[in-house]
């Protein structure tokens, strides 16, 4: 049960939109506040998985995380964690192409009210990390979130780099997208429409939940 | 060393297989207390895989070429290659599609034809060796829609974007809404045969050999038959 | 005791300013864009000066070219002109951003006159009441040093008078140098036990 | 040339990029000013071309756009015009799985300024269409780059849905992730990196230059 | 010539307001958070009564149940009190954007003496220099009608002085209301040809 594809996206890209929430946000605060020569240059070579095919993103992981990869083989002899054929596989995959947006979305939000504010925090005592926590993100929080959406429906939709590293292994990484892609190809069109079905309502409720979630936790920020 | 764990036996996989290497394995496991993992892909991707190590024991291939491309790196077992099962290649049309149709009159018709992209699918490449035989190739310019996997052209002719395409008689089956026009002349074209081997991967070989033989088994081609394969005399 | 000396380039002139501050209330005042907001800011470190230095107690805020202390180490409560509340958090979570002390916070709340507004955003309440809010905010953080700028200015007298009572009421309790912007003649005459005079960035001192 | 997978992948990503920029400013500033039950519900489903992979949504619009459906049979008998097999499909591929990337960062962006600087337009008389062209877009306007950005990288790099509505048909409609891919898939290596090199640099190229250039001509909005 | 009658239930308490303005300056006063900006807002259009009526000159701005008149057909010209400058725009744009008259615009800036500061943004001059932009801003729009909420009350006695004057020549020529909101009593005494006073949402006449 937990191996079937429901279960193992929301495992996946659960997993993965948390690490690139996080990723993203801390790049996108370090970057975005520092003024250096190439950083235009820097900021678009993050978005450029963006811009490559999945498969082709599939190809390039395989020879960098692959067992005779250079990344991979150190995982497989110090850790004995294999990537390749692999749900972790399927994570990497969706990180790595997920990423553009959350950085991209995170760099907006934090350029997007008045850093007066943040000072005012600071002649308060308070430390950087409190304003960050306290101030930043929740001033970053709609850029944030619409960030964090686009990241957890572009995981949760991952196929073409997920295929290469990950492999299309029934009951071990069959994620959603892998089921329907190869339902299809089999002419299992029944088979193929529960699981777009299953798919979209789980992205749909997914993206409520988190709308919700967070109008609920984080503000009533009417705009001053 | 040759080393057999406990560890699945790893199976990777042309895509067309899909459905009936899955039935092939199950009973393989009911009956000899195996667990097997399958992984399927394009012969292409599978092979890249390979080369970057991933743990893969037994590979089938939808064509020799991927397969040369292994054994040219020393990647698989000696000895280890036979050519599993074959296949035939038919010309689809839309179901309800009711007038005779045969390859020779494609250059009267309208119509546009889906094909396997002949570098990299295998029905493709056997596809335009046909076509060239008989001269059709070059006329057929302009008019042809290259396709990354079968599935693509039964996509196009069962929605009718196409009104003809070539494909294995294989997969023909899978779709209910394309008929089989004809069945193309195996002279025309090289043998359409799936090769498989073990990997040289210093773990579970003899569990791999033993699969691979059952693949060869009478039970085992029996399934193959029903999904629309053929059997291929030459073996090796 | 704050000990300021220093200058700063700005757009067309330079600031000069040089201040020597026991613990009394001083207002500053002088034309608009004389430099008395850029004065408060380098003090609370938002800002920095090209050269000389700040000294508050015995610590060093700017010294040349060293590296300045950081804003939040320095203690120093400011009222900004603009108030930059949070505007995220409810009045209550505002004030109690920085506080110390609950009791001295719900007495500062009651003084100026919020207590009302506390589950209210600052987009919710008026110009005054956000001038209050801002006041409370910086009291209530016990700083070494208050820096206001026209704290009153959005204020009716008789709030203001209310307001003013309680920030002479803490200045006797804590006994910190506070430097007060107004251009109100009556508050700086009031207020102020000394009064600062800036021009142009040059700062004397009215005898 | 003009044939050329580059300036192919340019034309159809350009131009798919104009119309989801436009698309996406319109339907994000009348949604998210609006209050009104199912609003989320809404929101989330424009999300959900990002969940599904891209290849479903080539099926799904092949279906819609071919030949024989309803959408393309119409367009067919009505205008002429082709979109299955034809460049025109790939612009449409390239709208529909960048659209909900554009939405989602534009309607963040209109949600993180202060309104009342708009009232203030109002009240100088300025029409509404004034107030949006010369207040709320510029206000707007790290989000909305943030997304055009976005929308183009996505739309370059587009390649499943395109395989399905448009094919491969070398010098037609070979993108240049079309070209890509096949070129791997065939076994191609060397022209298979030249095009990835080329894409990338396409790509680099391209957000750098939307940097540079909206830098100079939108803003130099320090916030207040 | 401006009637306004008119109720809205504010948070606390109701607001009730019925002036009667002919072309003259009205000071409007009160303690903070009695409802002036809520006024002002409703006169421009940005905030609507519950019921009740607002009319400038033969135009019906507002009334009971009907589809209000839109904010940017009603030529109020209105100085917010937190001024609500476009801040992607330079003051010389910003005052610009509503202007109808060059030569007028180029008196304003030289009048409110904000001339040097053309091209900077508003992220850049201090709070009284932010201040004149917006009182130049709304004034260059010629309007039927002006709002101005405390609009004086950063700047420095000399400064105000110059910008009150403008106010009243500008006043003299286009025999407009002028609905002005301070906390001065100096000022209103001054300016105000009539002086309201408004508490707990509740608008009387000084008399
Ligand atoms: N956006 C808002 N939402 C809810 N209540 C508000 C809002 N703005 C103001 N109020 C409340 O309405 C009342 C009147 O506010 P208003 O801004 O009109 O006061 P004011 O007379 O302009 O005060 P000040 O002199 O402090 O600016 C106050 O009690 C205030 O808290
Ligand atoms: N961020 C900035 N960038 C550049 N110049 C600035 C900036 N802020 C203020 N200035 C300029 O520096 C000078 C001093 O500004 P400052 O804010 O210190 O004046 P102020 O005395 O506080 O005036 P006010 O009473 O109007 O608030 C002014 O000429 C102003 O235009
Ligand atoms: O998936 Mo294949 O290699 O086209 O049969
Ligand atoms: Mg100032
Ligand atoms: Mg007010």
């Amino acid at each position: 049960m937990m191996h079937s594809p429901f279960w193992l996206s929301l495992k996946i890209s659960t997993i993965a939109t948390l690490i690139v929430f996080i990723l993203g946000i801390i790049l996108a605060r370090i970057i975005s506040r520092k003024i250096f020569p190439g950083k235009s240059l820097i900021e678009s070579i993050l978005l450029l998985p963006l811009v490559l095919p999945p498969t082709v993103i599939g190809f390039g992981l395989l020879y960098i995380f692959g067992q005779k990869g250079w990344i991979g083989s150190l995982l497989m002899d110090w850790f004995g964690i294999r990537i390749v054929f692999s749900w972790i596989g399927a994570v990497l995959a969706a990180i790595v192409v997920s990423f553009p947006l959350m950085y991209q979305s995170a760099t907006a939000a934090f350029s997007n009210y008045d850093q007066n504010i943040e000072n005012a925090a600071l002649t308060m005592g308070a430390s950087k990390v409190k304003v960050f926590f306290t101030i930043s993100l929740p001033l970053a929080w709609p850029g944030l979130l619409a960030g964090l959406v686009l990241t957890f429906a572009r995981a949760l939709g991952e196929f073409g780099a997920t295929l290469m590293i990950a492999g299309y292994i029934p009951g071990v990484t069959e994620t959603l997208p892998l089921a329907i892609y190869f339902a299809v190809e089999s002419g299992h069109m029944k088979e193929a429409k529960i699981w777009v079905l299953v798919l979209l309502i789980l992205g749909l409720s997914s993206i409520l939940w988190l709308n919700w979630w967070t109008r609920r936790n984080m503000l009533t920020t009417s705009k001053e | 060393s040759n080393v057999d764990d406990t560890s699945p036996l790893t199976i990777s996989a042309a895509s067309s297989l899909t459905d009936v290497l899955s039935e092939i394995a199950d009973e393989y496991e009911r009956e000899n207390n195996e667990s097997i993992e399958i992984n399927f892909s394009s012969s292409g991707k599978i092979a890249q895989q390979i080369i970057r190590g991933a743990p893969v024991d037994v590979f089938l291939s939808a064509d020799q070429r991927w397969m040369n491309k292994i054994e040219e790196q020393n990647l698989i077992l000696k000895n280890s290659r036979h050519n599993i099962v074959g296949n035939q290649l038919v010309l689809i049309v839309p179901k309800h599609n009711r007038s005779n149709v045969h390859v020779e009159d494609l250059k009267f018709k309208d119509g546009k034809i889906a094909i396997g992209d002949p570098d990299s699918v295998p029905a493709g490449t056997y596809t335009q060796q046909a076509l060239k035989k008989i001269q059709l190739w070059e006329e057929m310019h302009g008019r042809t829609v290259f396709t990354s996997n079968v599935r693509q052209v039964l996509a196009y002719v069962e929605s009718e974007n196409v009104h003809y395409g070539f494909i294995y008689a294989s997969d023909a089956k899978i779709s209910d809404r394309v008929r089989i026009a004809e069945y193309i002349d195996k002279d025309l074209h090289k043998p359409i045969v799936y090769p498989a081997a073990v990997i040289d991967n210093k773990k579970n070989q003899k569990r791999a050999e033993k699969f691979l033989t059952y693949l060869q088994s009478e039970r085992a081609q029996q399934i193959f038959h029903k999904y629309g394969f053929q059997e291929v005399i030459n073996t090796r | 005791m704050l000990k300021a000396n220093f200058s700063k380039q700005l757009d067309r002139f330079p600031l000069n300013v040089n201040i020597n501050l026991g613990n009394e209330i001083a207002v500053l005042s002088g034309p608009s864009g004389s430099g008395k907001t850029t004065t408060l800011n380098c003090i609370a470190g938002l800002q920095h000066p090209d050269d000389g230095f700040i000294q508050l107690g015995g610590n060093v805020l700017f010294k040349g070219k060293q590296k300045p202390a950081p804003v939040q180490n320095r203690k120093v409560g400011y009222v900004f002109q603009n108030y930059a509340l949070f505007p995220h958090m409810t009045v209550k979570k505002n004030i109690e951003y920085g506080a110390k002390d609950a009791s001295l916070t719900s007495q500062l709340i009651d003084a100026v006159g919020i207590d009302h507004l506390m589950n209210k955003y600052p987009a919710q309440i008026s110009g005054g009441e956000k001038q209050r809010v801002a006041l409370a905010r910086a009291l209530a953080t016990q700083p070494n040093l208050l820096l206001l700028d026209e704290p009153f200015s959005s204020l009716d007298h008789q709030t203001k008078v209310q307001c003013q009572q309680e920030l002479v009421r803490l200045h006797k309790l804590w006994k910190i140098p506070i430097l007060l912007v107004t251009h109100d003649r009556h508050e700086a005459e009031s207020l102020g036990h000394r009064i600062l005079h800036i021009e142009k960035g040059v700062l004397k001192e009215d005898k």
